[in-house]
């Protein structure tokens, strides 16, 4: 019989009344890619937690390499050769990449740092699994592909053999993810044993060699051999119903001009251009998707659009009034909702209970305020009816944000964002982490307030999503808008041209 | 147990004064300041040695949250004690307050101006001490530079520092003097920088009035090898080669006399509700100068003899200094 | 039905740990007491005599009770927004000079308007001197803890000046105080024969006020602020403004209960005014969860350790610094008390049940 | 008066004074530079150096050894520093509260244990402190000898462990993982770094070398212990670890500044500036906001600065 790099047996583990984990099996053959797969709070990251040495279960045992073990902190777990890549970075921005991967580590000459060795043989490992970082550079400067790299460099650097990799693809655009895939590829031939958690089925399909699936913390029908089986297989193991791919074609029900966006310009704190005069305009009804490679201004057009940065030069108009200039608060009344890329700095108040989160912009209006208190009846009521609506999983209205899983945290700004009935909504990434379910359910739910006639700016970093339900897409590069395609028989590659910086399409000139 | 404290306390306020006279002392310091919570302390334990049987001493030390004041004057007073001395001016409201409500009682407050028949006030005259300090200070100087370091400026040390200059004006008049407050009475560090900072700048003799911020004016003699004078005590041992004198107060003459003036019933009665500790009544009085006895000269000396029998017989002209 | 759920969690989380928690920091007390030769048992029932022994015992606590829980109160707003006001002493101070002020200048207005008058400008006086430390923090980016510390001395210095220049009091022999007050300011005395004066009704609104205020927009406002500048400005928050707003006001409170300790009790300005309620106000608005319930009680039960403590010292003659060692020792013993919950749900963890997860909400399919 | 501030003696002595004033709170800051670098704000190092200058005194006084004085201060400041260390990290209690009740107790417990030592007497005891040390050569210079090479030993100490501070910052594998878990704590325990253990160390350190600036007051600059003779200079340590942006250099430029601030004060009210004393006594502090004020833009706290760190919690 095979022999096993992982094995887990009856793992449970609960968190202030939710059961995260129940009686899972887990096993991770030698030399293979597996995937895991489940919905939103199905476990899965607990899970690779617990193989890590981050949380300690109240049941189960764990076998690596056929040898029982107890890992009670990652530093057993890396001496096992062990390592993960966390579903949010874990690396120290004000250092730089060396520092990063030394962290933890022994020096080799006595107490002090030595950066030169570590160095070099970062650079052999790079060249041997071509993952390309500067590592002098500090983590504050790299892109979130290229922090994805330092995470598996610095694995790598610590000779696992084991990796775990949680969501790494969430963060990536296709390109990226070929690299990434490649790179995975690379190490299994190395005979390196790869867990591999996402939420693209094509994704484990492509790339995993078996997959195994959670839903509720449970382990359902063993692990799978990719190739006997289908995307609709997994989806119905994962969330134990048919969840429709693909939507019908729509009928265009785009009315007249909403939003303009004017020959936006914008500087940074370094003086360096990021928006260089952007044009577009949405129209009621309509959804413009916008692609390019992250960091190309995506986040500064989110903040312009929402007022949280004042924009150098140019102008934003809804209905025909003058926007820019005024402040966030202004932005709100007017109706222009936000889903933001930083889920947990920028859109929710980590500390504060789910009930609180869905008011934190709209505490003052008449819906949850009287004469200047709170009207927690309606708070609650509000709250109540949303987590429902939303299918949030938790122990319930008062769990802090910060005890959710990442796709419920989603769930919970675009339930807030979403019932503020608003007339423009910016939605950065709105998909990202979240399950096919939930991930599907959002799509509907932007199309719904589409036909509703809501004007929809819709940045994603999967095309896939971007055809499937925008009427326009729109490609950024560097900061200028390089070509507004009609969302007709365009093909990816198309798009992937534009975002790779070559001009074509409706041009935007200024 | 605690709870019936303070009937027990009514009874014994009532009873009339065969038995010692319950004296309780109430220090905004600590006993042990080196300085006008310590003189004090220590005249009252002397005179209760002297007066064994005749007086019982209670005290309380670091009283110095004036809201406490009130409470710890109203505890005393309904334990029936029958002396209560308050040894700081910002006692003088709640002595006011309370000896209204307690008539029988007496009550003594260490500096301030406000009385009631039940009451009194005593003080020291510093500007005895500045003046005689001032005097010396002004003939030993050989730079013809001198100064004075003082912690909180209040009243008395206000007026001892004042003395202090003019006096040395007096026997010196093209006399430069520096003067200087840390602003409170513990740093004792600040203080040593400062002295330092006089000497530096030429001083040759320091006059600190008082505290432990004076500790570090004498450890700065010491350390730059120059003349300090001290405050409240005899320091000279501090640092013997350098501290050539200074005042000591002390306070059992006054005590003696209030005590006296209760246990003969003419306490209350008594016009005069100033008991004042004077280089007169031997409360105020100059330092040896110990080992630094032969480095003074004689006419120094004679000129200092002199100050004191003029301040004894108020003959030396010195203005009232007030803010 | 969350109203009474999230009150009723706040007063367990402020009363019932504590209890153990003093237990031990009186066993600890009491070993020193031994040490120095004083009998505990008779020390620890002198402290309680002192603290509620009889009528004026009880007013003296309250006495005390009150600035404490004003300033606290005060303090827990600047605290639950994550700015670290600790410069309450300074903010006290400046609230007296200023109520002063009015009411030695403006003596002539009738006392039920001038009181009422010097009361606000006891607000501002306070106010001012932390909203100052708030622009430096907004504008200028400039820690809070740092300046409202450096404000704190140079408001003792300013007084120190104002109560030998200015301010002095003309016919007072050059002593360092103003005048007193006249009668018809003081504070009305709500037990005769004690110093129990109007003050702690006045505190008492507040608390009730405090606890209105956190269920009002504002205060949610300052909760969020206290969950990061990042997205409260996603709120629609404006920072800058709200942290000015945020100390001017507990500040402002730190002034009132100045107010109410010279209106109630001194009736004018001297040295040592303050006597280090700051700290106090620190250590009460924490150990009252930041919660108006809270705080009332703390600050109650920190008035009696203070007032029942300085009995003992006189009584009983314990050092005073012992006293203030035992009050150390109290709070270091009470904020340790997370370590028992801590423990208890760590316990709980282990024996969970799993039906709990279809309690869940939402996740329904 | 101006005619005295502009001779070169009195410079001399305001520098040396500066010096002088700047190195307890100079040690006091080294130290808490690696607490607060670590994530910890610790308001108990008032309370911290006065247990150590009460330690540094009573191991000289019974001794007569300076040197084990020094070391008992610092042991006092790690022991007394470990109280801090278990609120803030084991308890992970509100670390404001933590160290207001670490001042307190301090206050109290040193004056109470100096009375029970040494009694009430009616005059304080002293001993001999660290003499002037002039260094050969360069103490004879001209003008910078005095100012620079003319003091006792401990201020040198001072000047050389913020050398050494910068280098175990910056140089070191401990350094580095002392930055990671200011920084982003989970992700020093995801590699591999004993996060409470790492922090239980640098509130100690702090402690240390509060406990060693406690001692330069009563042993190094005075020759006796008053209680509350440390006088906030615990506090002013906690403003210029801040104010020097966590940099041992600036930390030094810094307590110098405050330090040169109060020498100078002293020295205008000596001569007789006309101006109440109060305003000079206050000029330190408002000095210390306001170049604050010049230099907080650029100030990045670390992100987990006051933040308890449980793995479970996230
Ligand atoms: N530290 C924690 N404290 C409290 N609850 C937690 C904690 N970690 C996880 N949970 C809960 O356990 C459940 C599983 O969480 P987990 O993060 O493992 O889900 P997941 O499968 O990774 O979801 P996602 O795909 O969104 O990342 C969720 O309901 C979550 O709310
Ligand atoms: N009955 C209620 N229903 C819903 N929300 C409430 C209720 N009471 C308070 N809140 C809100 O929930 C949050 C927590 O309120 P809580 O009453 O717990 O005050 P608190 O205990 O001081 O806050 P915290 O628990 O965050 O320390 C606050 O934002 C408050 O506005
Ligand atoms: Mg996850
Ligand atoms: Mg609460």
């Amino acid at each position: 019989m095979q022999s096993y790099a992982v094995e887990m047996k009856g793992i449970t583990k609960g968190f202030k009344g939710v059961i995260a984990n129940n009686q899972v099996n887990f096993r991770l053959a030698k030399g293979s890619i597996h995937g895991l797969l489940g919905e939103n709070g199905a476990g899965k990251t607990t899970l690779m937690n617990i193989l890590f040495g981050l949380y300690q279960p109240e049941a189960g045992q764990i076998f690596i390499n056929g040898t029982e073990v107890v890992i009670n902190n990652p530093t057993q777990a890396m001496n096992l050769g062990i390592g993960m890549v966390h579903q949010h970075f874990m690396l120290v921005r004000p250092m730089t990449v060396v520092e990063n991967i030394m962290l933890g580590l022994p020096a080799k000459r006595g107490i002090f740092l030595d950066k030169g060795a570590v160095e070099d043989s970062l650079k052999k490992l790079s060249e041997k699994y071509n993952l390309k970082v500067n590592p002098k550079a500090q983590i504050r400067q790299l892109s979130v592909g290229e922090q994805q790299r330092v995470e598996i460099l610095s694995v790598l650097y610590r000779g696992a053999d084991i990796l775990i990799l949680d969501e790494p693809t969430a963060v990536l655009t296709p390109q990226e993810t070929a690299e990434l895939f490649k790179i995975l590829k690379l190490m299994r031939d190395d005979g390196k044993s790869i867990i591999l958690i996402t939420h693209k089925l094509e994704e484990i399909l492509e790339i995993a060699d078996e997959v195994t699936v959670l839903r509720d913390g449970c382990q359902v029908g063993g692990e799978k051999i990719t190739n006997q089986t289908t995307k609709s297989d997994l989806t119905n193991m994962m969330v134990g119903r048919e969840v429709l791919l693909s939507f019908d074609e729509r009928p265009d029900c785009t009315g007249e001009t909403r939003l303009v966006v004017d020959n936006v310009t914008l500087k940074n704190e370094n003086k360096l251009l990021v928006l260089d005069c952007v044009n577009f305009n949405i129209r009621a009804g309509e959804i413009l998707g916008l692609a390019g490679v992250d960091g190309n201004g995506q986040k500064e057009l989110c903040e312009v659009l929402t007022g949280l940065r004042p924009l150098t030069s140019g102008k934003i108009q809804l209905d025909g009034q003058v926007l820019s200039g005024k402040n966030p608060s202004e932005y709100i009344k007017e109706g222009i909702a936000h889903i933001p890329e930083d889920r947990h700095k920028t859109g929710l108040a980590m500390g504060f209970d789910i009930t609180n989160n869905l008011i934190i912009k709209e505490y003052q209006s008449p819906r949850f305020s009287t004469g200047g208190l709170l009207n927690f009846k309606a708070i609650a009521a509000n709250a109540q009816q949303l987590l429902n609506e939303y299918r949030i999983k938790a122990s319930g209205p008062e769990a802090k944000a910060k005890d959710l899983s990442g796709g419920n945290q989603q769930k919970i700004i675009l339930a807030r964002e979403i019932s503020s009935s608003p007339r423009v909504i910016i939605a950065n990434q709105p998909t990202r982490g979240l399950d096919i379910g939930a991930s599907m359910y959002v799509r509907e739910k932007l199309l719904e307030q589409r036909e509703k006639g809501v004007s929809i700016l819709l940045i994603s970093a999967d095309l896939e999503e971007l055809l499937q339900i925008s009427d326009r897409i729109a490609v950024i590069y560097e900061g200028r808008i390089k070509g507004i395609l009609k969302n007709k028989n365009v093909s990816i590659e198309e798009i992937g041209m534009l975002m790779a910086g070559v001009e074509s399409g409706e041009k935007t000139a200024c | 147990g605690c709870g019936n404290k303070e009937e027990k306390a009514t009874q014994g306020g009532k009873e009339d004064g065969k038995k010692p006279l319950k004296v309780a002392l109430i220090l905004p310091g600590k006993i042990d300041d080196v300085s006008w919570n310590q003189a004090m302390y220590e005249g009252v334990k002397a005179l209760e040695k002297e007066y064994a049987g005749k007086i019982e001493v209670t005290y309380t030390e670091q009283v110095y949250e004036v809201s406490n004041i009130e409470p710890t004057l109203r505890d005393f007073a309904s334990q029936g004690y029958d002396l209560i001395i308050g040894h700081g001016f910002q006692f003088m409201e709640p002595i006011i307050k309370v000896a209204q409500e307690y008539p029988e009682t007496k009550f003594a407050l260490g500096t301030g101006f406000k009385t009631l028949p039940n009451t009194c006030v005593y003080d020291v005259k510093l500007e005895d001490g500045g003046y005689l300090m001032g005097t010396l200070a002004g003939l030993m100087t050989k730079t013809n530079k001198i100064g004075v370091v003082g912690g909180a400026d209040v009243a008395e040390i206000y007026r001892g520092h004042e003395a202090f200059k003019h006096a040395a004006k007096q026997v010196n008049p093209d006399i430069q003097i520096q003067e200087l407050y840390t602003g409170d009475w513990r740093d004792a560090a600040k203080a040593k920088e400062g002295a330092i900072s006089m000497y530096d700048a030429g001083a040759d003799v320091i006059w600190h009035s008082g505290d432990g911020i004076g500790l570090g004016v004498v450890d700065a003699g010491k350390e730059k090898n120059k003349t300090v004078l001290g405050n409240v005590a005899d320091q000279n041992v501090l640092a013997p080669n350098n501290v050539l004198s200074g005042i000591a107060y002390n306070w059992t003459p006054v005590v003696k006399e209030m005590v006296d003036d209760i246990l003969n019933n003419n306490f209350t009665n008594r016009d005069k509700k100033f008991y004042w500790l004077t280089a007169a009544n031997g409360g105020v009085t100059v330092a040896p100068f110990h080992g630094l006895d032969s480095t003074v000269p004689a006419e120094v000396k004679a000129k200092l003899e002199e100050v004191k029998k003029g301040l004894a017989n108020n003959t030396v002209e010195m203005p009232k200094f007030e803010k | 039905m969350l109203n009474r759920k999230t009150s009723l969690k706040n007063i367990m989380v402020s009363i019932a740990p504590p209890v153990i928690s003093i237990g031990l920091a009186m066993l600890v007390g009491a070993l020193l007491l031994l040490f120095t030769g004083q009998d505990p048992l008779e020390a620890f029932k002198t402290l309680f005599w002192g603290a509620f022994g009889s009528t004026n015992r009880i007013a003296e606590t309250l006495v005390k009770a009150t600035p404490l829980m004003i300033m606290a109160l005060g303090t827990s707003i600047a605290f639950k927004s994550q700015l670290w006001n600790i410069g309450g002493d300074g903010q006290f101070t400046l609230g007296t000079v200023f109520a002063m002020l009015v009411a030695l200048n403006f003596s002539a207005l009738p006392a039920p308007i001038l009181l009422p008058l010097s009361f606000l400008a006891a607000f501002l006086g306070g106010a001012l001197w932390g909203g100052l430390a708030g622009v430096f923090r907004a504008k200028f980016n400039a820690n809070e803890v740092i300046t409202t510390l450096m404000l704190n001395y140079v408001a003792v210095y300013l007084l120190g000046w104002l109560v030998r220049g200015p301010m002095i009091d003309p016919n007072g022999h050059g002593f360092p105080q103003t005048p007193l007050i006249q009668e018809s300011l003081k504070l009305p005395i709500l037990l005769s024969g004690t110093r129990l004066h109007f003050g702690i009704i006045i505190a008492v609104f507040i608390i009730f006020a405090g606890y209105v205020f956190w269920r009002s927009t504002i205060g949610f406002r300052i909760k969020l602020m206290g969950e990061g500048h990042h997205v409260a400005r996603y709120s629609g928050i404006k920072i800058s403004k709200t942290i000015v707003l945020i100390m001017f006001i507990s500040s402002g409170l730190a002034g009132v209960a100045g107010w109410t300790e010279v209106f109630g009790i001194h009736y004018r300005l001297l040295d040592d005014i303050n006597s280090g309620y700051g700290m106090l106000a620190i250590v009460v608005a924490l150990l009252g969860n930041l919660n108006p319930l809270g705080i009332g009680i703390s600050s109650f039960f920190f008035a009696a350790l203070i007032v029942g403590g300085s009995t003992m010292q006189r009584m009983v003659g314990v050092p005073f610094s012992l006293v203030s060692v035992i009050e150390g020792l109290v709070i270091i013993f009470v904020i340790s008390r997370v370590v028992y919950t801590q423990w208890r749900d760590r316990h709980a963890n282990r024996t969970f049940n799993p039906g709990f997860s279809h309690q869940s909400t939402g996740g329904g399919h | 008066m101006q005619t005295e501030l502009l001779t070169q003696g009195f410079l001399i002595s305001l520098l040396a004074g500066a010096i002088r004033t700047s190195v307890p709170i100079l040690f006091t800051a080294l130290g808490d530079i690696f607490t607060q670098r670590a994530g910890i704000l610790n308001l108990g190092l008032e309370g911290i150096m006065l247990m150590g200058a009460l330690g540094g005194f009573v191991g000289t006084y019974f001794t007569d050894n300076l040197w084990v004085g020094v070391l008992i201060a610092i042991l006092t400041g790690v022991l007394f520093s470990l109280i801090m260390a278990f609120l803030s990290v084991t308890v992970k209690a509100n670390q404001v509260i933590a160290g207001t009740a670490l001042t307190i107790l301090g206050t109290g417990l040193s004056a109470y244990l100096y009375r029970s030592i040494f009694g009430v007497q009616k005059l304080p005891p002293q001993i001999e402190a660290f003499p002037a040390l002039k260094i050969p050569i360069l103490g004879d210079l001209p003008f910078w000898g005095p100012v620079f090479f003319n003091h006792n030993i401990l201020v040198y100490l001072a000047f050389i462990l913020v050398i050494v501070t910068h280098i175990v910052m910056e140089k070191t594998t401990f350094g580095l993982s002392v930055r990671a878990v200011g920084e982003h704590p989970r992700a020093a325990d995801s590699r591999g770094i004993n996060v409470p253990l790492v922090r239980y160390l640098c509130v100690m350190i702090g402690g240390a070398f509060a406990g060693l600036g406690g001692a330069f007051l009563s042993i190094g600059f005075m020759n006796t212990f008053l209680d509350q003779m440390v006088a906030g200079r615990g506090f002013i340590a906690v403003a210029v670890v801040i104010f020097a942006r966590w940099n041992p250099y600036r930390a030094l430029g810094a307590a110098l500044l405050f330090g040169g601030a109060n020498a100078l004060q002293l020295r205008l009210q000596a001569l007789g500036m006309p101006v109440p004393h109060q305003f000079l006594l206050a000029l330190p502090y408002i000095l210390t906001i306001l170049v604050l004020l010049s230099v907080s833009k650029k100030a990045e706290f670390p992100a987990a600065y006051t933040v308890p760190y449980s793995r479970s919690e996230r």
